[in-house]
């Protein structure tokens, strides 16, 4: 490649989030989570484990804080100073947020991550040199670096439970960083079936594993520039732009009602998520 | 030459042990590399089976007894995940996490791999045959009431092979034994409702009172509840659903709760004869004996000894009349007490006097196969085999998916009283507590290899047969399914009447055939039925609905609630988490690391104190706490958790084990060691709650492994996880 | 008191420089030994760590960053000096530096290849770092030109390449000295190569005053440049407590901060050690002390004008993180780091310590202690404190590995220095004769035109 | 001073241009030279030539093995590259279904090892002659589909782009580089998108990975494959 071919692609090679004349098409993949429906009970993140060959690092490690789970459960207590939390908890599911103005994007030395034109933030684990930028520079700390050679560690993956891993995805090895993909191994798996059929995916074609597996269906995930879909139904419901900073719900007029809102917005990474908030009943 | 129909297990075969190898190179090489591996190739294939391709598999899962029907994916002959089958009733496509992990139960390198003969304190592996004749010939001469068999739930085909084997040995003793069952719910609402378990419909309420009934985690059938949940929330008609819970130490359902109430342990039954009288205050129409029994019950003396205050009982009580129907649900929470029968009945009786039954509490349908009808397990069953080793009535004994050793209190001596017996056969998966106490050890399939039939006890609509069929070839060739076991063994018995079944898919397949006209027409081929069977996974009955009575029994006597030992001031809850259960799962490494939901702490226990009071006492999290009751102490970290009542501190159940394999042992405590030797009053179903325990420092401290940071669960004005109140939404708008 | 004492003989000044290459002493091989140990050790974490992975250093999520990063700014730091005295004073004509440039640009080029270890030592996967240069290469890929770490690599391979350039250039002269001074064995050799066949002619002596001066013009922006670049690592990213727009001038001023605490501490140590007191004079090193307090002074300013910033501004994030370095874990450093900052340069303001050894050994040791803890609580802080509350403070305190490759990377610099001085003149010959010259001629009123040729003639 | 500058000026503009030069020469074209990669000893030494390679003309018997070959379709055996990943080695099964009818090779040592395995059962141990990196995830079904159904190429022409022409080989052995460089050298070309006879496709919109298909000088519709990082690693 070039300086010339380098100087052509260089904008489709640093693709960040869409100006409105260049939207995402066919694809931008986005997810909408229900905090009203997510009862914490972990199954997504257990989902997450089986399916994308995360390592279990075990008890010293989780406490050097080097677990490498994708997608965590966080559990926020109500800060009203009262000796019960009696209103209960609320529980969060946090993964990587697929910004469309990915932070890491920018930092990353040798681009190994970098954005893909259907808006996820892919990382080339076999490009990373592992300098950590990326994780350095991630508002929500989503990013896991394999601090070990997991795979050769003991009891991580004994010999018999080397056949459980799922060969779609490449196991990292020692020192590269890695994070959600969106599960990015089905998205491909589901492109390249339609693409045979010159069309594009359909909602609920593609499934991510925490999405299938959730018992109370908080997850939603989909293609956000295709109308049909649940995701983009409910970004629409919510008034949640993907290309602002600032959503109707922020504004004083109107929104007052509405519960959707994306994480740490105020520092425009753009994010992919979009959340509801939890409901309390006031009645009672 | 080539015969194409052959053996379905054919295409199980594991291939491309490369590819795993070739997985955990990983990202390391970054060169093509040629004729280092070999390729994946079969001898004889399925068409539709091709290397890289999945092939999805319809099973069931046997985390638990709830009976989710799952959907293996299977690639290269090796099962690689567990997910949810669509058509299941119970589980619709869902699953939870520790059904998932079922896959490590699998693949678990501390399996049992050959049949141990006890030699010493050492096991010394042996064939089959010998182990069989082994127990012939110890069973000669032994008479039918010496012979016991202590089991976990069990339901299906098994049970009824096994049936048939006790009545070759002439044997009565079987003994159903779980550690954590709703027995007394069971009693309770077979008095009030006339059936053990009813229908629950969470999603036709408006309103959800739960007193300790952890439906979202470890009740009953945690998935199912958990969809009606989501249901519930979204609204019969746009109008939320409100949930609150009554318990003392916060459930992972109490952290979902609208309203969660702390309720001083073992006054459940008090509150709700006092939302019953509040309901008759506000001029709830009831009858008059049980208007008569509530009386009573005012809101003044009600807030008094259970702590929660009236002006939550009256807004309980006003909510529950104005938003109809309405459900209680009673949980373990309630139960385990003493006086845990009178606790269930005063919540069964406010949920008729609500009116509910029949509306959001439905009959259930009978398992028209009583053979095959699941026999659900309870503590009072250990008591009484215990009491059998005691008295060395037991000569022989025979363990199945059943961990006494672990789980009974140290207080009944279980594991001294087993070692009375002359011959015990433990069948196992794992080297646990009680395999090790065994003579003889006889190593089990896992669930994904093995054939069988599972009935859950909770039935969502009609009964489903769910069927396990093996996702992939045995991975130790010296391990056997419970069914072949129990064939075999019974054809020592009765050698002509079995000997038309060479294995028990043999049996299974007659068994379901014979019953074809119950499934399907009878005029279907047999083998497009037993081929549909197989692919669907389950087999739904319609069975006829029990009948639901509805007569509120007003005859209750619940005790004052007791006063404060001096010597052992707090009451023990030993919490049962949606993950380890009562711990038969603690070796599979996903369950040990996922974080407990509430108070994020992984490969460990701990203790939870209310911070008002560890502030009083000294404590700070990560104290070494030595939590001592009547019988022995267990040390474990502090954890200041404000969901839990200040009279009060829990421990979870299913960590500390003294075996089991390399990700169980020696992580945790186990606080089945220190209960009291309480009991039900009427059911004798052991009193989980009534245990009476201190707290001492024994001046150490250790940094708590847990996923929460510094900040714990609070956001510092961060807006990260948002909350709502419900007059401020409108959801008929959202999507 | 005079910088110098103007009536040295030349053939004097020959000699003493030159008795420092001479058998080293018994003290010489004892610092080298111990320098030596120090580094093996570091050698030793580092085949340890690359071997089992970056977890043995206790590094984890979100903390990924450490000593490592923290240590490779104090190193880079560090070369400032160098350039600062060589290149800056010499542009200025400030001629007291003459004596002492010479082993602060040695300092610059060692304190660099140290730097440029922690580079290394701090990627996951070190054997592929070449990814991360611009070469072409059959993927057809580039490495991300967006990234600051990217600027960092390459604006430190340039600053080293230019400043060994520098310091090789200036020598000349000065091996052409040793050159015909050194009559036999392995260092006749090395002179002669090196000193490129230098006569001292006319000609020789134009175009090494031009190369020189081009250099030095050429070294200065890179100087700045090279340290704000290592700034915008963390000025560019999003972080609070980096995301900070003073951070290039404040890491210059730290960088030449640091740079003049060490100065202050070489020169007395190769006073001592090579007896060099009639060269570096005590109103040099008080020069070099005022030129320090100066330079503390605005770093203090700059760190005032950081806080103030933060406190005014309505970044809450970054507040917090600013309230959690004073109040935190982290408290007892960054106290300590004002301390040593910005408390102990105030006794560099007295006139009776500026001169006083043994004070001002311990004072410049004291500044680069605070140095060094200012680079850790730039980094570590803002990991334990982030934007998300969640991931606040997992344990982070840096494991044996860490300390070990910091303690290490001291012994490889002060072998570097050490072989430095005994195979090349510390001591810059050629100029201490012109500063000598310079000042006779002052003193008697002569005229400096007609001196220069004479000078040039020297040789 | 100046000759200083503008020595060094002229350097850097060197090392732009020979490094821009450079790294463009390093991009081969699509067919390349063979790039050899070792000969792989399999444990039966399965002959290619004799079962893919062309017919004798002048022995229409076909019954000299060293004469010509049998003409069989690659994707006769390698029958999964048209619906996985993988090209996929055939199922012993497959062998033997033609070889125990031809009885005149029966005896032979090759055929005789062949059917030990059968009777056995025991699947051939093959070797590996194309692996990729692990990380690497190439599909075999997309690029038939692209190339051979949708564009009509000739079977053979096609799979011999990355496998070299295998028909006259007897054991195969690597023949490109599939080093990633090399890759993408065939995924920057225009590709006509399809060709007369091809299978019709839908949308041509959605084709290929976000890069609309676009008019050749020709007036033909060609288009790039994919090259996000993320088509080939994840």
């Amino acid at each position: 490649m070039s300086v010339s071919n380098l100087l052509e692609n260089w904008a489709e090679f640093r693709h960040t989030h869409p100006v409105n004349d260049v939207p995402h098409d066919p694809y931008k993949w986005a997810m909408s989570i229900d905090l009203d429906a997510c009862t914490g009970c972990n199954a997504c993140s257990v989902a997450c484990y089986a399916e994308n060959n995360i390592p279990v690092v075990g008890r010293d490690k989780f406490q050097h804080g080097q677990v490498m789970h994708w997608m965590r459960i966080e559990r926020y207590w109500p800060e009203d100073g009262r000796d019960f939390p009696d209103q209960g908890a609320t529980f969060l599911p946090m993964m990587c947020q697929q910004c469309e103005a990915a932070p890491c994007e920018t930092v990353c030395p040798v681009g190994a991550t970098n954005h893909t034109a259907d808006g996820l933030n892919s990382q080339a684990y076999n490009r990373c040199v592992g300098s950590r930028y990326c994780s350095a520079n991630c508002p929500f700390k989503v990013r896991y670096f394999n601090w070990y050679d997991y795979p050769t560690t003991e009891n991580v993956w004994p010999a018999e439970m080397t056949q459980q891993l799922n060969p779609d995805i490449t196991l990292r090895s020692k020192g590269v960083m890695e994070k959600c993909t969106f599960c990015v191994q089905r998205i491909r798996a589901g492109e390249r079936a339609v693409k045979n059929e010159g069309r594009i995916l359909r909602d609920g074609e593609v499934q991510t594993a925490c999405q299938q597996v959730c018992p109370s269906g908080a997850i939603t995930f989909g293609n956000l520039v295709d109308p049909e879909s649940k995701v983009h139904q409910k970004w629409k419901a919510q008034r949640v732009e993907l290309n602002a900073d600032e959503q109707e719900k922020d504004k004083e007029e109107g929104g007052t009602d509405l519960r959707g809102y994306r994480i740490l917005e105020e520092l425009r990474p753009y994010p992919s998520v979009m959340y509801m908030e939890r409901v309390r009943e006031s009645a009672i | 030459m080539i015969d194409n129909n052959f053996d379905r297990r054919d295409f199980l075969k594991v291939l491309g042990w490369g590819g795993a190898a070739v997985a955990l190179s990983g990202c390391g090489n970054t060169s093509v590399e040629d004729g280092k591996e070999t390729v994946v190739s079969y001898v004889e294939v399925a068409e539709y089976v091709a290397p890289g391709i999945s092939v999805y598999f319809n099973s069931t899962c046997a985390q638990c007894d709830a009976g989710c029907s799952i959907s293996g994916r299977v690639r290269e002959g090796r099962v690689l995940k567990l997910e949810g089958n669509p058509d299941s009733v119970i589980n619709r496509g869902k699953m939870c996490g520790l059904g998932q992990a079922g896959v490590q139960h699998h693949y678990n390198p501390d399996r049992v791999r050959e049949p141990l003969l006890r030699s010493g304190d050492k096991g010394e592996a042996i064939t089959w045959d010998k182990a069989y004749t082994l127990i012939a010939e110890k069973l000669n001469g032994v008479s039918g009431d010496q012979i016991d068999f202590l089991t976990g739930s069990i339901s299906g085909h098994t049970k009824a092979l096994l049936g048939n084997y006790l009545e070759s040995l002439s044997s009565k003793n079987h003994f159903v034994y779980e550690a954590v069952s709703p027995a007394v719910q069971r009693a309770a609402n077979m008095k009030s409702y006339g059936m053990e378990m009813p229908r629950f419909s969470i999603n036709k309420a408006k309103v959800v009172l739960s007193f300790g009934a952890d439906f979202l985690g470890a009740w009953v059938s945690p998935v199912h509840f958990s969809q009606q949940y989501a249901e519930f929330r979204k609204g019969v008609d746009g109008k939320r659903g409100v949930l609150v819970q009554v318990e003392s130490k916060m459930t992972l359902t109490g952290a979902n709760a609208d309203r969660w109430l702390a309720v001083r342990p073992g006054t459940e039954g008090i509150l709700a004869m006092g939302i019953i009288n509040a309901l008759g205050v506000a001029g709830l129409s009831m009858p008059s004996n049980v208007q008569e029994a509530a009386k009573p019950y005012d809101k003044e003396r009600v807030s008094k000894d259970t702590g929660v205050t009236t002006e939550s009982i009256v807004k309980l009580a006003a909510i529950l009349k104005e938003r109809t129907p309405s459900l209680v649900l009673l949980g373990s929470a309630a139960e385990g007490y003493a006086h845990g029968s009178q606790n269930a009945a005063a919540i069964n009786l406010l949920n008729q006097v609500l009116g509910n039954v029949g509306k959001t509490l439905e009959a259930s349908a009978a398992v028209p196969f009583p053979q095959i009808a699941p026999t659900m397990g309870n503590t009072a069953a250990l008591r009484m085999v215990n009491n059998r080793l005691a008295d060395g009535q037991t000569k022989v004994l025979f363990t199945y998916a059943t961990n006494p050793v672990f789980t009974s209190p140290a207080e009944l001596k279980f594991k001294e009283n087993m070692a009375k017996a002359n011959f015990r056969v433990a069948f196992a998966h794992y080297l646990d507590e009680t395999a090790l106490q065994a003579d003889l050890v006889l190593p089990l399939d896992s669930a994904l290899e093995d054939w069988g039939t599972l009935v859950a006890e909770y039935q969502p609509e009609g009964v489903q047969i769910s069927v396990q069929q093996p996702l992939m070839e045995k991975l130790h060739p010296e391990t056997r399914g419970m069914g072949d076991i129990l064939l075999a063994l019974i054809k020592q018995r009765q050698p002509d009447a079995y000997k038309s079944f060479d294995d028990y898919y043999a049996y299974l397949r007659t068994a379901m055939l014979k019953n074809k006209s119950e499934f399907a027409n009878s005029g279907m081929d047999d083998d497009v039925f037993w081929n549909g069977v197989l692919s669907s996974g389950i087999i739904n009955v319609g069975g006829n609905l029990n009948k639901l009575n509805s007569k509120p029994d007003s005859s209750i006597k619940l005790p004052a609630p007791a006063e404060q030992d001096a010597k052992y001031p707090f009451t023990l809850i030993p919490s049962v988490t949606a993950n380890l259960r009562d711990g038969r799962h603690a070796n599979q490494p996903w369950l040990q690391e996922s974080p407990d939901p509430l108070t994020t702490i992984v490969w460990d226990s701990w203790v939870e104190i209310h911070p008002k009071k560890a502030a009083e006492l000294g404590i700070v999290e990560g104290d070494i706490i030595a939590v001592e009751s009547k019988n022995g102490a267990i040390n474990a970290q502090a954890y200041l958790f404000p969901g839990i009542h200040p009279d009060a501190v829990s421990i979870p159940l299913g960590r500390g084990h003294e075996a089991m394999g390399r990700y169980a042992k020696g992580y945790g405590v186990n606080p089945f060691q220190i209960l009291d030797r309480v009991f039900d009053e009427e059911t004798g179903e052991l009193a989980m709650h009534e245990t009476k325990v201190k707290l001492s420092k024994v001046g150490k401290r250790v940094i708590v492994v847990k996923d929460e940071g510094f900040a714990g669960g609070a956001q510092h004005g961060k807006k990260i996880a948002m909350t709502k109140s419900s007059d401020q939404v409108d959801l008929s708008e959202e999507v | 008191m005079k910088d110098i004492n103007e009536d040295i003989a030349w053939a004097k000044i020959n000699k003493d420089v030159l008795r420092s290459l001479e058998s080293p002493r018994k003290l010489y091989w004892v610092i080298v030994f111990c320098a030596l140990a120090a580094f093996s050790i570091a050698v030793g974490c580092e085949v340890y760590q690359y071997n089992i992975g970056m977890g043995v250093s206790n590094l984890n999520n979100p903390h990924v960053w450490g000593l490592y990063i923290a240590t490779f700014i104090f190193w880079i730091g560090m070369s400032h000096s160098g350039t600062l005295l060589s290149a800056i004073l010499h542009l200025m004509h400030a001629d007291w530096r003459k004596p002492i440039y010479r082993f602060a640009e040695a300092m610059t080029t060692f304190s660099l290849m140290t730097a440029g270890l922690f580079v290394m030592v701090h990627l996951g996967r070190l054997w592929q770092f070449y990814y991360s240069l611009p070469y072409p290469n059959d993927r057809g890929l580039w490495p991300n030109f967006q990234s600051p770490l990217l600027w960092d690599a390459m604006a430190i391979f340039t600053y080293l390449s230019s400043s060994i350039l520098f310091l090789f250039v200036g020598m000349i002269p000065d091996l052409a000295i040793c050159r015909d001074n050194i009559h036999s064995g392995w260092r006749k050799k090395l002179y002669t190569v090196l000193a490129l066949g230098w006569e001292g002619t006319d000609r020789q002596w134009r175009n090494f005053r031009v190369t020189y001066l081009t250099i030095a013009c050429f070294l200065i922006p890179l100087a700045v440049s090279v340290h704000s670049i290592v700034a915008s690592d963390f000025a560019m990213s999003q972080q609070p407590g980096w995301h900070v727009t003073s951070f290039p001038p404040y890491f210059v001023a730290g960088a030449l901060y640091s740079g003049c605490a060490a100065i202050i501490t070489l020169f007395i140590i190769l006073r001592y050690v090579f007896k060099f007191e009639e060269y570096m004079t005590l109103p040099i090193l008080k020069k070099t002390v005022r030129l320090t307090f100066a330079i503390a002074m605005v770093w203090t300013y700059l760190n005032a004008v950081e806080f103030a910033s933060v406190w005014y501004s309505h970044d809450v994030a970054s507040k917090e993180v600013l309230i959690q370095k004073a109040t935190g874990p982290y408290a007892l450093a960054w106290w300590g780091m004002i301390f040593c900052g910005s408390i102990v340069p105030l006794i560099l303001a007295f006139k009776r310590f500026q001169t006083n050894i043994p004070v001002l050994l311990v004072t410049s040791l004291l500044l680069n202690l605070g140095m060094w803890l200012e680079r850790w609580m730039i980094v570590a802080p803002t990991f334990s404190h982030g934007y998300y509350p969640w991931t606040w403070d997992h344990d982070q305190w840096p494991s044996w590995v860490q300390w070990g490759m910091v303690f290490g990377s001291f012994g490889w610099f002060t072998l570097l220095f050490m072989v430095f001085c005994k195979v090349f003149p510390s001591v810059s010959m050629y100029e201490v004769k012109e500063m000598v010259y310079h000042r006779s001629l002052a003193s008697k009123k002569l005229e400096v035109s007609g001196a220069q040729e004479s000078v040039e003639g020297a040789h | 001073m100046h000759r200083f500058i503008r020595f060094s000026i002229l350097l850097m503009g060197l090392f732009a241009a020979s490094s821009s030069y450079s790294a463009d020469a390093a991009l081969e074209p699509l067919t390349t030279a063979d790039d050899l990669g070792p000969a792989i000893e399999q444990p039966i030494e399965f002959p290619h030539n004799r079962h893919a390679g062309l017919r004798n003309p002048n022995d229409p018997s076909n019954s000299d093995p060293l004469k010509g070959g049998m003409e069989i379709n690659c994707m006769y055996c390698h029958t999964y590259a048209r619906r996985g990943s993988v090209a996929g080695i055939p199922p012993l099964q497959k062998c033997i279904g033609c070889h125990q009818n031809i009885e005149s090779v029966r005896e032979t040592p090759r055929i005789k090892k062949l059917f030990e395995y059968w009777e056995a059962k025991k699947p051939v141990p093959w070797k590996k002659v194309h692996d990729l990196p692990d990380f690497v995830r190439f599909n075999h079904e997309r690029h038939i589909k692209r190339f051979v159904f949708q564009q009509n190429r000739p079977v053979q022409e096609v799979c011999g782009a990355c496998h070299g022409d295998v028909k006259t080989m007897t054991v195969a052995r690597r023949q490109k580089s599939l080093a990633m460089g090399w890759c993408v050298s065939c995924h920057e070309k225009d590709h006509v998108v399809a060709a007369a006879g091809g299978m019709p496709v839908g949308s041509q919109a959605y084709w290929y990975s976000f890069k609309k298909p676009a008019l050749n000088g020709a007036g033909v519709a060609v288009a790039k494959g994919p090259n996000d990082c993320s088509s080939c690693h994840y």
